[in-house]
């Protein structure tokens, strides 16, 4: 098995974990970015097993979509947190039932 | 010309209920009177001239049967509308609607206050209708129409003072101990039709005589036993038999002139008319026939004890009615089927009479009906009086009053049939009916008047009157057209034998006549015996009943109590009916058990909904869980479960 | 990227250019009249359209590259989601002045989450899928939040992105290992590779598995489906009624194309999840919804549920079942935007009257509105002479025609569930009588009304003849190979 | 004279006199309520044509008329409707009916008339088309269309608990009637996926074409019944009914009971047995033991009732369950007798709702507690209610009778012991139906009915039709089961050529052929 995939893998699991455990929206989301970097390894990694250059393309893709990600989850989370002070996912209960 | 205007027969009344019935409310008690009357004394006009006209042909052709139309016909299953004029349907025509005349025109003064006059004539001609159709049907289906028919009039009438609930419960509870026995004669009628496909009289039991190899005797309990045990059930059920005796005396909550001619002359006998009918199946069937035996001498005996302790006079009168139909099935149980049609006939005119007697008492009393508050009548009212004391006598079975010849001639046929035991019974009721007649004549019209202050005891009208004479002159010279053999010839036996001509015969062991002569002295012997008894107890020692009362204190409280048997279904029957009905299938199955699966089926639902709702609890970090425990299961099913 | 190629996509152009517009057209144009952008975002899809019935009849072909597919399939979606973006548009415009929140980056979000639905559909690339996917979910994520001033919409708008771009990279993840398995992310050299192999590569099931989670909350599958009433209950109205339909659609289009282009190999795999799914959505969602007293909220259940009964179409992967799917989406996208038409109609300054008990004796208030509302819930209940019987008539009887009666019977199971909750509705509007003190209902301006009556028009036409529709749906799915 | 479409005309024209009422906007409520009776009593004409055309000698469908609906590649939806001796007096029942319920809520109902009136209509569309339509799913469309005015009539102008019982009476028949969808879908696949007639199938059946395995068959079947017996009801199906004619108002009581009901013995009668024989002689006595259930079961709960209508509701259980036995005995004498029994209930239960109806509108309450005396104060009024009562007991003479004694033999025929269980439920009946007369319209005079008043003119053209209609088929019924034998013979001969040479039918839930397109899971 390929170490950087194992390394991906291990990438993916460390930022799913963190997104559930982690009381951050920030931090949260900087675990989904390391989901989607995990997602680039993996493309890169497989890229260079099947002598594709494709794969490696996909990453910079990923990285604009990341980037644009960022810029609105940012914005959001500016906007909650004038309205509340607060950057903790948990007080964002509001509506539920 | 009357075989082909049969149909009017029994129209003609129902006209005038229809016309009575609809326009009554606006029409004046006159017209009331003229129509409803006027219909009965038609209808008896017709059946005179049919019976003429019957009389006219020979013997042997005795027998007119018209189909008018198809009933009802699905398949295999037809019922016709058909009539059918023999000599036992012309003699019971006769009775209906001669009786049924007479007491209409009672009913004209008896009913003259009431408000419900012209429903009281719509009912009564109703009842002729009914009863005519049951009369003259041609088959079993119709014969259940009129059946079913005069049991609503029944209802109607027993319930005419429907504002007292006592005569409600009375007409409710006569229809419904009545639908009981006719469930028994509806599965008899479907047992016909299923054994013999078809459901006319002449042919299902010309099959039975024309193929004795299909249908012989029957030693044991086979289909035509079945067939006959089912149509006594309803026998039982109209004629107020063991064990659905209970209705008829309630059912004397009904105005007197409907006791007298439903409950006593011709509705309750039906259930004879009918098992005689259907001689030529009985007579195949000893085991039913033993059972009708059995049940009519019980009954008989019953019923006269019970009379003896009652106090109310139409109450005594309505047991003896009881006891006397038990003569009638003891009779048709003996195989002395013409013999029990006499008795029918002689007992409709006197327990008719004694009725509308009783009913000039009550009304000379101003609706006194106890007893004990009578006496010393006498005098008041001479002519109900005279007659009522014929109609006694030819009850209790004095020669030569029609009940003597009548009554005999079934004693004597038990006897003749090898019933010892029935006939030793049989005398003995007798005598309880001679008993408890005369206790009623003397507790009402000898000794000391009882009556209550400011009530002036009079002679009731003429259109009262009348017919007590008429039905006198009944009761007394009634029983000559049926004198027995050693008398001369049975007239009125030999006139039924075309009716009878299918049954089953076995082999007559023969008697001499004076053995049959001495047996009808005995039996007279017995009724003055039980004459001289109440003369002694109720008469000649006042205040003999109350000793011999408070001697036997428990038999008599059992004998005033009726045995208590409307206390033992009530307990035994209605009581865990509605019980169960209420407790059991209503709240428990019903509520408890199908209703709760059904909204517990809901409120499941509904709880998974709140344990849904529960797990929507707002946090992020939740809801990321279960995508990922989503994702884990959809994983790990790729990966292990895949087969 | 040849000039044919360029004709081709001229509807998507139209919608981004008029995307662009719009966000120029505060800052530089006047200040917005009543309905100006409104306008202009209608004018815009209907310019798209326009350029898009053009390509009818086209023989189906691939383009850039491979990447994008033009048939019978894309036309269909693209045509829906412009219908929707359309119609959204005219249902916020009124909204969105009510509101104070009618903005030129409102229609101009509108406009490309359309784009990025339209490429999701047309997409023959999983990694144009993801981007069109992106494009769609950005949009709507702030779209969600629009009404920056209630904090409901805040949290919408946070709860949605986060849980968003969370699967986005479960998707995301699943693609690298479909590509890492097949060496390819074109769906036809997917299909084409897993075939040649014979023996399914390690890594495809996984990859399979995480892209059905990542489409599967897209769509609002349970159990990923927990964003779901949340994110509709928050969201401006018109916003929800625009993603109740738009996304799930979009969702639908990409797992049909992945699911029966790329991956028709795996199909004893795929069905089997799906037809748990199916089952777990249709049941908890309706489950959900029965206890359900916020009408919008309850809407945000029954859309799940929906969607599990449009999954049948997809587990029994028929032509009978994917055009029966094409045909319930149809229905279902009139039936939600009719009814969330009504709720926005009816809602009130600051879109709060979305309770039960604001539905108390509508039949008389406002017999019109409820006689809307009444036959869409009616459709959504699946009675006969509606559309949504129509609809739901074609899905099971697909599924028992490809022998999935047991599914059948869930689903028909289901919809009696459904009936509890939708005649509940009924049952307020005509059954019971309004509270003392009740406010009048606000005019409903006329475009609105236009959009209800044709949409409810349409739910019974489709209800009694529902051929056309059915044929153009067939015609369709035939894109699907 | 031969009438183009005479069966869409009677059917849709109350539909289209509905749309009239709702589209015009300014007329009073008097002016609606002619109009709606106008329709009515046009479709109901029209029906009257059926009968005068109908020929009694053939058992096919007549009148029939077939046009394309819903037409696609692979198959078509027809709009397709005849009528046959089986369903001609149901028709006819609806649109005799429908007038007289119209006129019985010409006083009572005075709130929201327009959208009461045109629910009636749209039930009566409903239900005509229910009876007519001859295609699988046109079939299943109007039945289900049935009830969505059912549940208005119950939850808007219903009694208190309205809401609870309308809830109820849709969760319970559409889960019945949803599952016939399914069960209609398997069997249009099964039968080759081109179409839904039932007339076609039944064709393909009898010459062997189409056939399925006995596992198949009873499925089907229990899909099929599942939903009539819920409409039926057949115990323990049935609790929706007492709540459902409790809380309906008079009018909506008199067309479930009198219509609606049938419904579901139709459709035993029209689908299930021509379609599935040999499952319904395989489950003929299961069925016949829940039939006779349901007579003693009805019976006996309702002896105990304190409601006026709840106490008819329990009776039509009973009633109903009669019709069912008389089904499934496949004899001529008891189908027929469940036909005209269908009827008669339809007459004298719809009665009993009407006269239960002027009761409350007089005294506004049903508890039969409540009343008693009445007869003093309403003589015409109990002189009618005794008439409806006696028919409804079965008394000879009036329409029960005929129905009864037929099924009685029917039954009696083939199981002396459901016969006679059958029968004791008259003597049942006669205890609840007398007990409950006696209770509310004898005993000594009551103050409370001072008010009470006889009943007037309206009400009098109301009844009578009725109470002649049920003398007649009780005295002269040939006219109505001459019409019967062709198509009921048809019937027959389906079911019989299910029946094994010498042998009974298997029951069979697991047979070891599997059904086409086994489950994937």
């Amino acid at each position: 098995m390929n170490p950087y995939l194992v390394l991906s893998l291990l990438l993916f699991l460390v930022g799913t974990t963190g997104f559930i455990v982690k009381k951050n929206v920030l931090a949260m989301f900087l675990c989904v970015e390391l989901m989607l970097n995990a997602a680039n390894l993996a493309f890169v990694a497989f890229a260079r097993d099947l002598g594709q250059l494709q794969g490696q393309i996909f990453v910079f893709l990923v990285m604009v979509v990341a980037a644009a990600e960022a810029a609105v989850g940012l914005a959001i989370m500016i906007v909650l947190y004038r309205r509340r002070q607060t950057l903790n996912p948990d007080d964002a209960d509001t509506m539920k039932g | 010309m009357m075989t082909e205007l049969l149909w009017l027969l029994p129209l003609v009344p129902l006209a005038g209920a229809a016309a009575t019935g609809l326009l009554g409310r606006r029409l004046p008690k006159r017209a009331v009177t003229l129509v409803a009357v006027g219909a009965s004394g038609a209808a008896f006009v017709l059946a005179l001239a049919a019976f003429m006209e019957l009389l006219s042909l020979a013997p042997g052709d005795r027998r007119i049967e018209r189909e008018f139309f198809t009933w009802i016909a699905a398949g295999d299953f037809t019922a016709q509308a058909s009539l059918l004029l023999d000599p036992l349907s012309a003699v019971m025509t006769l009775v209906v609607t001669g009786v049924g005349f007479i007491i209409h025109i009672y009913s004209i003064g008896y009913m003259r206050a009431e408000d419900g006059y012209y429903r009281f004539f719509a009912y009564m001609n109703l009842f002729l209708f009914s009863m005519l159709l049951l009369v003259l049907a041609g088959n079993f289906l119709l014969m259940f129409v009129g059946w079913e028919g005069v049991g609503l009039c029944s209802y109607l009438l027993i319930g005419y003072d429907f504002h007292r609930p006592a005569a409600a419960d009375a007409g409710k509870k006569a229809f419904v101990v009545n639908r009981i026995g006719d469930v028994g004669f509806i599965l008899g009628v479907l047992l016909v039709f299923l054994t013999f496909g078809d459901l006319g009289f002449g042919r299902v039991f010309g099959k039975i005589a024309s193929d004795p190899s299909r249908f012989p005797p029957e030693a044991g309990v086979g289909v035509l036993t079945s067939i006959a045990l089912l149509l006594f059930v309803g026998a039982t059920g109209k004629s107020a038999q063991i064990p659905l005796h209970v209705w008829l005396p309630d059912a004397m909550e009904g105005p007197t002139p409907v006791s007298a001619l439903i409950h006593a002359a011709t509705m309750v006998t039906a259930g004879v008319y009918m098992v005689v009918r259907c001689a030529p199946l009985f007579s195949r069937a000893p085991v039913a026939l033993d059972v009708v035996l059995v049940v009519g001498l019980a009954t008989a005996l019953m019923a006269a004890t019970i009379g003896l302790a009652q106090t109310d006079i139409k109450r005594v009168l309505a047991y003896s009615t009881v006891s006397q139909l038990g003569f009638m099935f003891m009779a048709a149980g003996a195989g002395a089927f013409s013999a029990g049609i006499f008795h029918l006939m002689t007992h409709a005119f006197f327990k008719a009479l004694l009725f509308l007697g009783a009913g000039s008492v009550i009304h000379a009393l101003s609706g006194e009906q106890d007893l004990r508050r009578m006496g010393g009548l006498r005098r008041r009212i001479p002519v109900t009086f005279w007659t009522m004391l014929v109609a006694a006598l030819a009850i209790s079975g004095i020669f030569p009053l029609a009940g003597f010849f009548s009554k005999d001639e079934i004693l004597w046929a038990a006897w003749a049939g090898g019933h010892p035991t029935v006939w030793i019974l049989g005398l003995l009721t007798a005598g309880l009916t001679a008993l408890y007649m005369f206790r009623l004549i003397y507790l009402a019209f000898f000794g000391e008047p009882r009556h209550a202050e400011g009530v002036h005891p009079h002679e009731s009208p003429r259109s009262m009157t009348g017919p007590l004479v008429a039905l006198a002159i009944l009761s007394a010279a009634g029983g000559f057209i049926g004198l027995p053999a050693w008398l001369g010839a049975n007239r009125f036996a030999r006139f039924l034998e075309p009716s009878l001509s299918l049954v089953h015969r076995g082999a007559v062991p023969h008697f001499s006549h004076a053995l049959e002569f001495a047996f009808a002295a005995l039996s007279v012997a017995v009724a003055l015996a039980g004459i001289f008894a109440a003369h002694r107890i109720y008469l000649a020692r006042p205040g003999g009943a109350g000793r011999i009362a408070a001697r036997w204190g428990a038999i008599h409280r059992l004998l005033r109590d009726r045995y208590r048997v409307d206390e033992f279904y009530d307990r035994a029957v209605v009581r865990p009916l509605l019980g169960l009905s209420e407790r059991t299938l209503w709240q428990r199955v019903d509520v408890g058990v199908i209703d709760r699966a059904v909204n517990g089926a809901g409120a499941s639902i509904l709880s998974l909904g709140g344990i849904l709702r529960g797990m929507q609890n707002g946090l992020i970090r939740s809801y990321a869980a279960w995508i990922l425990a989503g994702m884990a299961a959809v994983l790990l099913y790729l990966s292990l479960l895949r087969s | 990227m040849t000039l044919d190629e360029l004709f081709l996509l001229i509807p998507q152009w139209i919608l981004l250019a008029a995307a662009a517009a719009l966000m120029l057209m505060e800052p530089f144009g006047r200040p917005a009249g009543r309905r100006r952008l409104g306008l202009v975002t209608v004018a815009a899809v209907a310019a798209a359209a326009y350029a898009l019935q053009l390509q009818w009849g086209l023989e189906p072909r691939s383009i850039a590259g491979g990447m994008i597919r033009i048939d019978g399939f894309s036309l269909f979606f693209q045509w829906l989601f412009l219908v929707i973006a359309g119609l959204s548009a005219v249902l916020s415009t009124d909204f969105n002045q009510r509101e104070g929140i009618d903005r030129g980056e409102y229609y101009a979000l509108l406009l490309t989450a359309c784009s990025g639905m339209s490429l999701a559909a047309m997409s023959e690339d999983l990694i144009l899928t993801f981007i069109g996917i992106e494009i769609l979910s950005l949009s709507t994520y702030i779209l969600a939040g629009f009404k920056r001033r209630d904090i409901a919409s805040n949290e919408a708008s946070l709860k949605y992105f986060l849980l968003g771009s969370f699967a986005t990279a479960i998707l995301l993840y699943g693609i690298a290992l479909v590509y890492g398995a097949t060496g390819s992310t074109q769906y036809q050299a997917i299909r084409a590779s897993a075939a040649l192999q014979g023996e399914i590569p390690a890594l495809l099931l996984p990859g399979l598995g995480l892209l059905l989670v990542g489409v599967g909350f897209k769509i609002g599958l349970v159990p990923f489906h927990s964003w779901v009433p949340d994110v509709y209950e928050g969201a401006p109205s018109p916003v929800t009624a625009f993603m109740a339909v738009g996304p799930k659609a979009a969702g639908i289009a990409a797992l049909l194309r992945i699911l029966a282009e790329a991956l028709p190999g795996l199909a004893p795999d795929w069905t089997r999840i799906l037809w748990l799914l199916a089952v777990l959505t249709m049941t908890l969602g309706n489950a959900a919804a029965l206890v359900q007293s916020n009408v919008k909220r309850m809407l945000a259940y029954s859309a799940i549920a929906q969607a599990g009964y449009i999954l049948v179409g997809v587990v029994v992967h028929t032509r009978e079942g994917f055009t029966a799917a094409l045909f319930y989406l149809v229905i279902y996208t009139v039936m939600s935007l009719v009814a969330f038409g009504v709720i926005l109609a009816l809602s009130g300054p600051g879109d709060r009257r979305v309770h039960l008990d604001d539905y108390a004796g509508l039949g008389r208030r406002a017999p019109y509105a409820a006689a809307a509302m009444g036959i869409t819930l009616l459709a959504l209940a699946g009675i006969p002479l509606t559309g949504g019987f129509m609809g739901k008539f074609f899905l099971f009887g697909s599924a028992v025609k490809a022998g999935f009666v047991g599914l059948a019977v869930i689903a028909v199971l289901n919809s009696v569930l459904s009936v509890f909750y939708y005649f509940r509705v009924l049952v307020y509007m005509y059954m019971k009588e309004a509270p003392g003190g009740t406010t009048d209902i606000d005019p409903v301006s006329r475009p609105v009304w236009a959009i209800l009556a044709i949409g409810v028009l349409l739910i019974l036409w489709l209800g009694v003849s529902p051929d056309r529709f059915l044929a153009l749906a067939g015609y369709s799915s035939l894109g699907l190979k | 004279m031969d009438v183009p479409f005479i069966l869409s005309w009677t059917t849709y024209l109350p539909a289209a006199c509905a749309l009239l009422l709702l589209a015009l906007p300014g007329a009073s409520d008097r002016a609606l309520r002619r109009i709606a009776l106008a329709g009515s009593l046009a479709a109901f004409v029209l029906s009257l044509h059926l009968v005068f055309h109908f020929d009694p000698f053939t058992g096919r469908m007549q009148f029939e008329e077939s046009v394309s609906w819903i037409r696609l590649p692979a198959f078509e939806i027809r709009h397709h409707l005849g009528v046959d001796g089986i369903s001609l007096f149901m028709v006819l029942l609806t649109t005799f009916l429908t007038p007289l319920v119209l006129l019985s809520s010409w006083r009572s109902v005075t709130q929201r008339v327009r959208p009461f009136l045109a629910c009636i209509l749209l039930l009566e569309t409903g239900m005509i088309g229910v009876f007519c339509a001859l295609d699988l799913m046109l079939f299943y469309v109007l039945w289900e269309v049935v009830l969505i005015p059912m549940y208005f009539l119950i939850g808007i102008w219903g009694g208190e608990r309205r809401l609870y019982a309308a809830v109820k009476f849709i969760l319970y028949t559409m889960t019945g009637s949803l599952l016939m969808l399914v069960g209609i879908l398997y069997l249009f696949f099964a039968a080759g996926g081109d179409t839904f007639s039932l007339v076609e199938l039944v064709a393909r059946l009898e010459s062997g074409a189409l056939g399925w395995t006995s596992r198949e068959e009873l499925w089907l079947f229990l899909a099929f019944g599942l939903a009539f017996a819920i409409k039926v009801p057949l115990v323990p199906l049935h609790t929706w009914l007492p709540d459902a004619h409790v809380e309906a108002p008079t009018a909506g009581s008199v067309i479930l009971a009198g219509v609606l009901l049938k419904m579901g013995a139709y459709g035993l009668l029209r689908f299930c047995l021509p379609l599935f024989p040999g499952a319904a002689l395989a489950l003929a006595p299961c069925i016949s033991v829940l039939a006779v259930i349901g007579i003693l079961y009805g019976a006996l709960v309702a002896m105990v009732q304190p409601d006026l209508k709840k106490l008819v509701a329990y009776s039509s259980v009973s009633h109903m369950g009669l019709v069912v036995l008389g089904i499934f005995t496949f004899t001529t004498p008891g189908l027929e007798g469940a036909l005209v029994q269908m009827v008669g209930h339809g007459l004298s239960t719809g009665a009993l709702f009407l006269l239960v109806g002027m009761l409350y509108d007089r005294r506004h309450t049903r508890r039969i507690a409540d009343f008693g005396g009445v007869a003093h104060a309403s003589p015409v009024l109990a002189a009618a209610f005794l008439v409806v009562t006696l028919s409804s007991i079965a008394l000879p003479g009036l329409n029960g009778f005929v129905g009864e004694v037929l099924i009685l033999v029917g039954s009696f025929s083939r199981s002396k012991v459901f016969g006679t269980l059958a029968a004791v439920g008259m003597v049942l009946g006669a205890v609840y139906m007398l007990r409950m007369y006696q209770r509310v319209f004898w005993g000594p005079k009551n103050p409370a009915n001072a008010g009470m008043g006889d009943i007037g003119t309206r009400e009098k053209v109301l009844l009578l039709p009725i109470l002649l209609l049920m003398l007649w088929i009780g005295v002269y019924p040939p006219p109505f089961l001459r019409r019967m034998d062709a198509s009921v013979a048809g019937v027959l001969r389906r079911v019989e050529s299910a029946r094994a040479p010498g042998g009974s039918y298997r029951v069979d839930f697991m047979d070891a052929r599997g059904t086409p397109g086994e489950e994937t899971k």
